[in-house]
């Protein structure tokens, strides 16, 4: 096994312009394929004989979840490859990552509760799994806000990256007491979705977290670039790329 | 190789967008004082702490006896002794009490000994007073103590003189000159010229970023 | 004056317990009496934490009810966010004191291990702020209706969940240590990380309050109290290392 | 058509919660390239005043 491709990640200008050749061929597939989900799971999947049409919010909470979680690994691992190896292009990438986590951790958040008014008859009713939700909404916060408050990027690559190591210890943790928690104080207000979907429901679903992904991907590669490109004003290769 | 020299190689430091160390190379030996001069932002306290391994520059290294200090950090520190800008004391604690913790992690001291450098330092009158009714110059002559208590070959000082009446600049140019006369190394930047003799002081310039 | 003359003979090779050094554990006893002794001199440090949880304490049969058995149902919810919260009060200034007047810098200097000094400081900070609030806590649980026979639970609940606290604390404490304000951004780091403290507490202290066994929530408190022993220090140095840079 | 759009009365859930995910799709969509258009700008800017130092010098 070779680490040449770990090295050459390493050099910005490589991560530059490889992220940028990847963003489309991770962005028109993620189209395709949120629009055949959208179609498969607004369209062509059945109603749920007990929630009706309501269960279609799982069409986009889920992945959304998904992605909130995803980003948050990324976060965490680029983090601490930054810390020990020292590596500047790993926290650009955690830089990268969490306000797209962020934004998708709100919108589970969201269209959780829009699916428990229909479901509890409440917005917010403590389920387990939104309740982490929320706490993984606010590590993300945390994150940003440790970032924000240092002058010297430096500094705030890493301070954060101890910070999202950290989290990536404590997530599950904290999720696994969560649930042992709500499962002594019994509302019993589980979503009543852990029946096996039938093919119709559930090839939707997976074509939308394949899609939900390639697109999380094409936005951090994205981002990345401009991140880069602010880390490397000074350098040689951004005056060349962007007189090009 | 185990002669007490330091030696900094092509060291590069970044700070934020500025370019503070640019290849920065030196070396000192026993009874070697290097004195770093230069103009406000050209980068003395930079160096200094990056030799002393609490910053981490982008390129170079730092060789103490011949090896890479970063490959054995606790070694190289049990070796050196640091002094910032500030006198590292507590304001609660007495001068005495200070030097207890401070210096008392690194070597056990006896009460003899602690006296004797205390009175070295003209501080026999005001070391049992808290450090914060302590005037500037007694609170530098305290983290002076110190240095010495810390029993050490190489002395790294930032602006040892700060605050200091003649007498006192006086004293750190005899403490300097007894220690490089015992084969100790210093680097040490400095503003205004040190009251000490010539023999083994070696400048560096360094220059604007 | 210190002998000079012997610089350039080695050094027994890296041996961070040379001649005349302290041994570790002596170093950490050093460390412990020396935040002790800062810790008393400022009293109003010291007493703030603990007057802060009376004071929210108090708040709530102000606020909710005076009828002890209400205010015995939600005594384990109240004593543990008071907790809490009085626990991140003391936080912020466990390492900046020390990181603005440089002794912080020394100790990272001194060649011993930074880890073993960042662990003696936080034992300080928890038998400063940890001890006192468990030894409150049931005093607190009185007030709010609380049985007798369910006091040792709350004193070992409180005692235990406390040290995960100051750990997991000392790694928010590490990473703001060197930031201006840092009061309202600590907190925001350090609370979505010790949720679990509160609802393993918070349980104990329930079942303690019903008269049932509570072993189970303290052992999963000191679980993660073993576990935060172990991994947090790592984390804190690393923050403090950082900040020093 | 309004069958599909009635979603079996439960409208008022599904269609914020779609118009929220694809709002915060698209946002991110745009902050990216928002952030990488100025990233850009910034960069040719610091070429420009190069330059320009280049020629007064000359």
């Amino acid at each position: 096994m070779t680490w040449t491709w770990f090295h050459r990640l390493a050099s910005p200008p490589y991560l530059y312009r490889t992220a940028g050749r990847l963003t489309p061929w991770f962005a028109w597939p993620a189209a395709l394929l949120i629009v055949a989900g959208l179609i498969g799971g607004l369209w062509l999947a059945p109603p749920d004989f007990q929630q009706g049409d309501a269960y279609r919010i799982i069409y986009v909470h889920a992945p959304s979840a998904w992605l909130s979680l995803m980003m948050y690994g990324v976060m965490g691992i680029a983090g601490g490859i930054g810390l020990i190896w020292r590596m500047k292009a790993a926290h650009a990438v955690a830089a990268s990552a969490a306000p797209i986590g962020a934004s998708f951790a709100l919108v589970t958040l969201v269209t959780g509760s829009l699916w428990g008014k229909p479901m509890w008859g409440t917005y917010w009713a403590w389920d387990p799994r939104l309740t982490s939700e929320l706490f993984l909404f606010l590590l993300y916060l945390g994150y940003m806000g440790l970032r924000a408050a240092f002058e010297d990027l430096q500094r705030a690559d890493r301070a954060s990256a101890v910070l999202a190591v950290v989290g990536l210890v404590d997530v599950p943790i904290v999720h696994y007491s969560v649930v042992w928690w709500n499962s002594l104080h019994q509302g019993a207000l589980v979503f009543t979705g852990r029946r096996a979907m039938p093919p119709s429901m559930l090839i939707p679903l997976m074509v939308m977290f394949l899609g939900f992904t390639l697109y999380s991907v094409a936005v951090l590669c994205m981002r990345l670039r401009a991140e880069v490109l602010n880390r490397e004003r000074t350098a040689r290769w951004v005056r060349e790329e962007v007189a090009a | 190789m185990s002669e007490a020299t330091l030696e900094g190689e092509k060291i590069h430091l970044w700070r934020g967008e500025r370019h503070v160390l640019r290849g920065v190379t030196f070396r000192v030996t026993g009874g070697e004082c290097l004195q770093l001069t230069g103009p406000n932002g050209s980068g003395k306290t930079s160096l200094l702490r990056t030799v002393c391994g609490l910053s981490y520059p982008e390129a170079g290294a730092i060789h103490w006896r011949g090896k890479d200090v970063r490959r054995d950090l606790p070694a190289f520190h049990a070796e050196m002794a640091y002094l910032g800008h500030e006198p590292p004391l507590k304001m609660e604690l007495t001068a005495r009490e200070n030097l207890a913790y401070w210096i008392g992690v690194r070597r056990r001291m006896t009460r003899a000994e602690v006296d004797q450098t205390l009175e070295r330092v003209g501080g026999e009158r005001w070391s049992d007073r808290p450090v914060h009714t302590l005037s500037a110059g007694q609170k530098r002559r305290v983290a002076l103590a110190g240095l010495l208590l810390m029993n050490v070959p190489l002395w790294l000082l930032d602006e040892p003189t700060t605050n200091l009446d003649v007498d006192g600049q006086r004293l750190v140019g005899t403490l300097l000159e007894e220690h490089l006369a015992g084969g100790g190394l210093a680097v040490t930047a400095v503003h205004h010229a040190l009251l000490m003799s010539e023999r083994g002081l070696r400048p560096l310039e360094l220059g604007f970023a | 004056m210190p002998e000079v003359g012997a610089w350039s003979a080695p050094l027994p090779a890296a041996a961070p317990e040379r001649a005349g050094a302290p041994s570790a554990l002596g170093v950490a006893r050093l460390m412990l009496e020396r935040d002790l002794r800062l810790a008393f001199r400022k009293a109003s440090q010291l007493i703030q934490p603990l007057a802060f949880f009376v004071i929210v304490t108090t708040l709530f049969p102000l606020a909710v009810t005076p009828s002890l058995a209400e205010l015995r149902r939600i005594a384990p919810g109240v004593v543990w966010a008071a907790a809490l919260l009085s626990s991140l009060l003391a936080l912020e200034f466990l390492f900046r004191d020390d990181a603005q007047d440089g002794t912080l810098e020394q100790f990272a200097l001194s060649g011993r291990a930074l880890t073993g000094l960042l662990v003696a400081k936080t034992a300080a900070h928890w038998l400063l702020t940890g001890l006192p609030l468990a030894l409150m806590a049931p005093v607190a649980g009185a007030a709010l209706g609380v049985p007798e026979a369910a006091m040792p639970g709350i004193l070992a609940s409180v005692a235990l969940g406390t040290v995960t606290l100051s750990l997991i604390g000392a790694v928010g404490a590490a990473l703001t240590m060197g930031l201006r304000r840092s009061g309202a951004l600590l907190s925001l780091l350090t609370l979505p990380l010790v949720i679990p403290v509160l609802i393993f507490g918070a349980r104990a202290t329930q079942l303690a309050i019903k008269g049932e066994s509570y072993s189970a929530p303290l052992m999963l408190l000191a679980a993660l109290a073993v576990l935060a022993t172990t991994l947090a220090p790592l984390a804190a140095t690393a923050a403090v290392r950082i900040n020093l840079e | 058509m309004m069958k599909f759009l009635w979603m079996g009365g439960y409208y008022p859930f599904v269609w914020p919660s779609y118009a929220v995910t694809f709002a915060v799709i698209g946002l991110n969509i745009y902050w990216a390239k928002r952030l990488l258009a100025r990233a850009r700008r910034a960069a040719q800017r610091r070429v420009e005043i190069q330059l320009e130092m280049q020629e007064e010098a000359t």
